[in-house]
């Protein structure tokens, strides 16, 4: 288990959304796909947070206090933040998927193109 | 943290808290318009708040995750201003919100929440959550219509906005790996201090992932491509305020971004590609358009490659003048949109159709609107005396500085070109062949006061600007 | 190799596979509880990496919260809920897809990552001891450092409540 | 000083205030037709006129008058933009000129358009106009120049589309804006391209937005830099006078009321782009290969301005070709060096051109038409229109010794002294042009009111209103006596010899007799033409017929068509939109076309881009993100 190994699970993850989402033509499809994305992108942020040497570290080269230090763990707030953004954009998209299903009886984002041009 | 450190924040929590109030008022109280006048005082005393910040000297706040200095109380003006005259110019379009109305004004001052405390963060996490802040109460209120294009045009931004999040947070998470931090300084001192040659390639592909995300909020070629379909369907005073605040505060970040990229590499050439892009496809795209407010979106992305021109002179003159002329461009441009959007939509408030064709005549039966909209017009194509010349004037003397006389060349060629479809939609107003279309005559007071203050605006900046360059100037310096 | 190794490897296997097939399932049912198996074993993966907490917030919203939000959506729309075809993209997608995560792959196993020493650097000790208990590490860092940030998260999230039943609510109620 | 600052300003501001006070009339009342508002207006320009006479009388006299008044108006980076005035006596003459058309036309006005729903806003645009070409006169700062160009720009698209209801007055509006605009892209690189050269202004100590440093630096500069701004200039200069390729918009112009064609489109605002290269003259004569330049587009546009035309069957059509050539002959004596004469064939022009536009606006105002056809005969019921217009033609065509003789005179003798190619070119130009000149000239003259050429009679024509006759008088007898006046050939009492040529530095030559009667000659052979070929009509129509240059001439040289069809629809249309067109209409809106389009031209099956919805948006981004990651390996792999 490397860094290496971490950030092409991550990329490999973040692939298979992107796919998904540009694929996918059922709506909920769609955001399961970009909820697969965030994903990636915390398994790549906890990654770098587990294995990447303090920035301080490289400005000053030497000893670190222990908020300094604290900081090898913004990766986690990264990845905390990117969860509670994905858990509101999942609500929002829903309320639209519904007020879509609801109007047009349809959930096929093919059938959502009126504009265009 | 300093308890004293809160002042620095003190207008987005006016807002905040007002945003709260108004909607807790909505479900106690009847009367409309009680709230919104509440609403408008609160946004008010936020805005004074802010005027009375730009005198508080600059500090970096919250462990470096804010930098309060006068440009980022400058947006936070900006932004106040045009979301007080978005809501002042709404009330009677509001009627298309239903009861939906006091949501409205609510989600709008979260949304500004977001984009007062974007231009003032210095911490990609920051960023980030006020970007999410921006768009997604947005993409509520763009689908409170709940007419069709309206649904279509709030899910399509949703998705857009999704993917181009996504990548900007890989970005940021590839900048973190590279460097250690998230913060904007950390970051640029460590590029400006580390011997590149090895790390060149996850730099130049965290940067441009983040200018993805960026590039959406601005609209930038390839990242333009929701505008269109979004400002048709979404209601117009949403538009107007996704069209001036939430571009200009995307070019806040644009501007620090890039502040850091070029402690990396020069990225005059690059930029100056996409500028040309951008404006190319906006020019082209808008002529073929029959619907105003689609026209309008095609017209913003070419706004935004204008303006990427003052982001390409970043490097080579220092970068007070491409700051400065941007900056500038970003205030014209919000007086002259405002304008534009809230007079079409004043001529068509009973008819709520933006399709060339419903214009006809138009001067006939709306006088003063018409006339705004011919200047907001002149002042897009960027003719004196109106404010759009002198905005493209700077930003086409800080290219000449920088030698990029091509790209100059290349702007004031779209300029004219783009005379093209503006002088069509004004032609159309004059037109008496056709039946005209009988328009309800509704006299919207509020929509007229938004529309006098946008039209001074449009004319002061045009006529006189000495007083706004030297305070651009004196807070850029600071 | 360890069994942190031996871990790590099932759970990337089991996390790449059931995204795989959440992407191609023809029941939009199926693919959503293979969403929440993914969910499950990346958290697994963030407990492999010293990251408890986030471990276990991920095991409660993603899986327990969104996805269960996401099993309620499909539910709601039950009629469509095994109408999960591709569109016609989904070959030229495939192919950029697949060379966005082969050539993102390369560039990320060949970047020259600047790496934490935990043997012999000043900050070694401190570091071990930040790994043995990330959780209260993280909880100052979330209500000092980025006290603004999760401060308007909480904004960020009642504006959304807010939004998310103006949506669907009707607006001539 | 303070005093002559406050009168010049006054000069300028007062016909600004009476704009906005009138413009404060017609949103305040719903009846704009409020008499009040045009007799404001006509005060206003009354004022300025008188106040342009005091500027004039002090600039009389004193051959070195110069009168600086700035202030700061705002500045860019640490280089002030000043906002102010600058007289001398070029910009004194040019006060002069334009105060006393304009309020000689719009006293015309008050006769003209009476009755007509848009009166006030008729007069708001004209005073906005008249000040906006008064600052134009006024400016001592480049950037200040332009701005006032472009209003003036604006306020003749008001103008020309005054008659909004029409959908030619529109359009016509439309495309003279567009037109002028690809001229004023030349002007503002110019401005552009000096503020590029700014730091060598500032180490002298020089500011490159004042047009008199401009002048200054002129030795300093390269040479290069000064042909790329002359040619910018030039290019502005174009625009705005119609010239030779940009003419086209001028023609149709005549859209818009007629005093509005006599002020704009004949008297003023076509003279600035004359003025503005006279203003920079030191500057561009610099460089003699621009001096040729404008000397063969002068040349060019002045042949065909009136080859068109001797065929064009509009009075109005036929005075805006006219005055076409006529600013030709302008270019061509800049072309030459002589910028004094190009001021002097400006003012002469100014008069006798109003004066003829005044008449046809009688005429129609008459016969309510503009087709020549619909006239003839005029002579007897309009006898003060006949003589007016009589005096106007013949100074027009250059007879001794009305105002046309002078300037003209001297543009041929001074390209007769000349040895350059220009001299040569413009000698033979303005010989050709006169015999053209007269000839359509009096072929109008003939047609529209001659008995023995078009012995039509309407019962109901009667001769115009006073209001509209005490204009057309006053300019009759300007065009006459003022090339006179202002240029005398000998000493009088109260005016010295040359003195207009002599307050402008310009090397004055005596008349030379020879010249004068060859160009007269030339004239009457035109003239005399005129009468035999209009005498016998149908030999003549024939003739016309036979050869197809007519027809050429007709289609005004085919120049609408190429920059109508060619250009705008075929090569621009097409060409440019196409690109976002085949995006958004083929692979949007018609997947099936744009399948056949890829398989006929590339043969591939690519059916897969069919839809245009978000996630095809999202597409083109993975595209470009992947091109993004493609660089960073291909980076990586370069540098390891």
């Amino acid at each position: 288990m490397s860094l290496e190994s971490v950030l092409t699970l991550s990329a490999g993850l973040f692939a298979i959304g992107l796919f998904g989402v540009l694929t996918k033509r059922n709506l909920i499809a769609v955001l399961m796909c970009i909820e697969l994305m965030f994903n990636a992108i915390n398994v790549a942020a906890v990654g770098i947070s587990r294995y990447i040497a303090p920035s301080m570290f490289r400005i000053a080269g030497s000893d670190l206090n222990s908020e300094q230090v604290d900081l090898i763990l913004s990766g986690h707030v990264i990845s905390i933040f990117s969860i509670a953004i994905s858990a509101a954009e999942v609500s929002m998209a829903l309320a639209i998927i519904i007020l879509i299903y609801r109007t047009k009886n349809t959930v096929d984002i093919s059938d959502i193109n009126k504009m265009s041009g | 943290m300093d308890v004293a450190d809160l002042i620095y924040i003190g207008s987005e929590i006016i807002v905040a808290v007002t945003a709260t109030l108004t909607l807790l008022m909505g479900i106690f109280s009847g009367r409309y318009i009680i709230v919104k006048i509440v609403s408008l005082l609160g946004i008010l005393s936020g805005l004074i708040y802010a005027v009375g910040l730009w005198f508080v000297s600059t500090s970096y706040v919250f462990y470096n995750t804010i930098h309060a200095n006068q440009l980022s109380v400058f947006f936070k003006i900006l932004v106040l201003v045009t979301l007080l005259l978005v809501i002042t110019g709404s009330y009677d379009y509001s009627k298309y919100f239903g009861k939906l109305r006091v949501e409205y004004l609510s989600l709008m001052m979260y949304s500004s929440v977001g984009m007062m405390l974007l231009p003032a963060s210095n911490d990609f996490i920051t960023a980030y959550i006020s970007l999410e802040l921006i768009a997604l109460p947005l993409v509520a209120v763009i689908a409170m219509t709940k007419e069709e294009y309206s649904i279509e045009a709030s899910l399509k931004f949703l998705i857009f906005s999704a993917i181009s999040s996504a990548f900007l947070l890989y970005g940021i998470v590839l900048l973190y790996g590279f460097s250690g931090s998230t913060n904007f300084e950390v970051i640029a001192h460590i590029l400006s201090n580390t011997n590149l040659d090895s790390n060149i390639s996850i730099v130049l592909i965290a940067i441009l992932f983040i200018l993805g995300g960026v590039g959406f909020k601005v609209g930038i070629v390839p990242f333009y491509m929701w505008i269109p379909d979004v400002y048709e369907g979404a209601p117009t005073p949403v538009v107007a305020f996704l069209s001036i605040a939430s571009k200009s505060v995307g070019f806040a970040l644009l501007i620090k971004v890039f502040l850091i990229a070029y402690e990396f590499a020069d990225w005059t050439f690059t930029i100056s590609i996409i500028a040309a892009l951008t404006m190319i496809v906006g020019n082209a795209g808008a002529l073929l358009q029959d619907n105003t407010k689609r026209l309008l979106g095609y017209s913003g992305i070419a706004h935004a490659g204008y303006i990427l021109i003052g982001i390409a002179c970043f490097s080579q003159i220092g970068t007070s003048t491409g700051q400065v002329a941007v900056i500038f461009y970003l205030l014209t441009y919000a007086f002259t949109n405002i304008a534009a959007f809230y007079s079409l939509m004043n001529i068509s408030l009973s008819t709520n159709s933006y399709s060339i064709q419903s214009y006809s005549g138009a001067f006939f039966n709306n006088k003063f609107a018409s006339i705004v909209l011919m200047i907001s017009f002149l002042s897009l194509i960027g003719l004196p005396p109106t404010s759009g010349f002198l905005g493209k004037l700077y930003l086409f003397n800080a290219a000449i500085k920088s030698e990029l006389i091509w790209l100059v060349l290349f702007g004031v060629i779209n300029s004219v070109f783009s005379a093209y479809y503006y002088l069509k939609v004004i032609k159309t107003l004059f037109d008496s062949d056709i039946e005209i279309i009988k328009y309800q005559t509704s006299r919207s007071y509020s929509l007229n006061i938004v529309l006098i203050c946008a039209l001074l605006g449009v004319l002061i900046l045009g006529v006189y600007p000495d007083p706004f360059l030297r305070l651009l100037e004196t807070s850029l310096s600071s | 190799m360890n069994l942190t190794d031996i871990f790590f490897i099932i759970f990337s296997l089991i996390a790449f596979s059931s995204a795989l097939l959440v992407v191609f399932i023809q029941d939009l049912f199926k693919s959503a509880l293979m969403l929440v198996v993914t969910f499950i074993s990346v958290g697994g993966i963030f407990f492999l990496l010293n990251a408890e907490f986030l471990g276990v917030i991920q095991i409660l919203i993603y899986a327990g919260g969104i996805a269960i939000i996401i099993i309620f959506g499909v539910l709601m729309t039950k009629d469509m809920a095994t109408a999960n075809t591709s569109n016609i993209f989904m070959f030229i997608n495939g192919q950029i897809c697949l060379l966005f995560f082969v050539l993102l792959s390369y560039f990320l196993i060949n970047e020259e990552w600047f790496l934490l020493d935990l043997v012999n650097s000043s900050y070694a000790e401190q570091a071990k001891n930040l790994f043995s208990n990330t959780t209260d590490h993280l909880a100052t860092l979330l209500l000092k450092n980025w006290v603004i940030a999760f401060e308007f998260s909480s904004v960020l999230l009642l504006a959304v409540i807010i939004g998310s039943l103006a949506i669907v609510k009707d607006k001539n109620e | 000083m303070f005093e002559i600052e406050l009168i010049i300003s006054l000069i300028f501001v007062t016909p600004l205030i009476v704009a906005l006070i009138n413009s404060l009339f017609i949103t305040l009342s719903d009846n704009t037709n409020v008499k009040i508002g045009s007799y404001l207006s006509i005060m206003g320009i009354f004022i300025s006129f008188i106040l342009s006479i005091y500027i004039f009388s002090l600039a009389y006299g004193d051959d070195h008058y110069k009168i600086n008044a700035s202030f700061e108006w705002f500045s860019i980076g640490n280089l002030p933009v000043l906002f102010g005035y600058y007289v001398d006596f070029v910009s004194a003459s040019m006060l002069l000129v334009v105060t006393s058309v304009s309020l000689l036309v719009q006293i015309y006005s008050l006769g003209y358009m009476k009755g007509d729903k848009g009166l006030v806003r008729y007069f708001t645009y004209l005073s906005l106009f008249t000040s906006s070409m008064l600052g134009v006169v006024l400016s001592i700062n480049i950037l200040q120049m332009y701005f006032f160009w472009e209003l003036v720009g604006v306020c003749s698209y008001l103008l020309i589309g005054f008659w909004f209801d029409r959908n030619s007055a529109r359009n016509a509006a439309k495309k003279a804006f567009l037109i002028t605009r690809i001229g004023d892209v030349g002007f503002l690189f110019a401005i552009l391209l000096i503020f590029s050269n700014g730091l060598s202004f500032l180490d002298k100590g020089l500011n490159p937005l004042i047009i008199q440093d401009i002048l200054l630096m002129t030795g300093d500069l390269s040479t290069t830099i000064i042909f790329l701004v002359s040619i910018g200039l030039i290019a502005g200069a174009v625009g705005k006078s119609a010239q030779f390729p940009l003419h086209t918009w001028l023609p149709d112009a005549m859209e818009g009321p007629t005093p509005v064609s006599a002020l704009i489109h004949a008297a003023t605002m076509v003279a600035a782009g004359v003025f503005l290269l006279v203003r920079f003259f030191d500057f561009i004569s610099a460089s003699s290969t621009s001096l040729l330049i404008i000397a063969v587009i002068g040349c060019t546009t002045s042949l065909l301005g009136a080859s068109i035309a001797l065929v064009m069957n509009d009075i109005k059509k036929v005075l805006a070709y006219s005055t076409i050539s006529q600013l030709g002959y302008m270019f061509m004596a800049i072309g030459i060096g002589a910028p004094a004469i190009a001021m002097f064939h400006l003012v002469t022009h100014a008069f006798f051109k109003a004066l003829l536009f005044l008449g046809a606006g009688n005429v129609s105002h008459a016969v309510h038409s503009f087709e020549m056809e619909k006239m003839g005969n005029l002579k007897d019921k309009m006898p003060v229109t006949y003589y007016t217009f009589l005096l106007g033609s013949l100074s027009l065509v250059g007879i001794f010794p009305l105002a046309g003789f002078w300037s003209k005179d001297e543009i041929i003798n001074t390209a007769y002294q000349g040895t350059n190619l220009a001299s040569t070119i413009v000698l033979f130009g303005s010989l050709i042009g006169i015999v053209m000149t007269a000839f359509y000239t009096f072929r109008m003259v003939f047609l529209t009111f001659n008995h023995r050429i078009q012995p039509k009679v309407n019962a109901t024509i009667e001769e115009s209103p006073k209001s509209m006759l005490f204009p057309v008088a006053i300019l009759s007898v300007l065009a006459v006596i003022i090339g006179f006046l202002i240029n005398p050939p000998i000493d009088l009492p109260f005016l010295e010899k040359h003195w207009f040529l002599h307050y402008q530095h310009h090397k004055v030559i005596d008349i030379n007799l020879a010249i004068a009667l060859v160009s007269t000659l030339l004239a009457g052979l035109g003239i005399t033409a005129a009468w035999i070929f209009y005498k016998n009509r149908n030999i003549t129509d024939r003739l016309f017929a036979s050869i197809n240059m007519s027809q050429v001439l007709h289609k005004k040289w085919y120049f609408d068509y190429l920059y109508e069809i060619v250009i705008v629809k075929q090569i621009f249309y097409r060409f440019i939109t196409r690109i976002t067109q085949i995006f958004d209409d083929v692979i949007i809106n018609h997947p099936s076309d744009f399948v056949g389009y890829f398989a006929k031209n590339l043969g591939r099956p690519v059916s897969l881009f069919q839809n245009g919805s978000v996630q095809f948006y999202g597409l083109v981004l993975t595209i470009f993100y992947a091109l993004v990651v493609t660089l960073g390996v291909l980076l990586l792999y370069v540098i390891s």
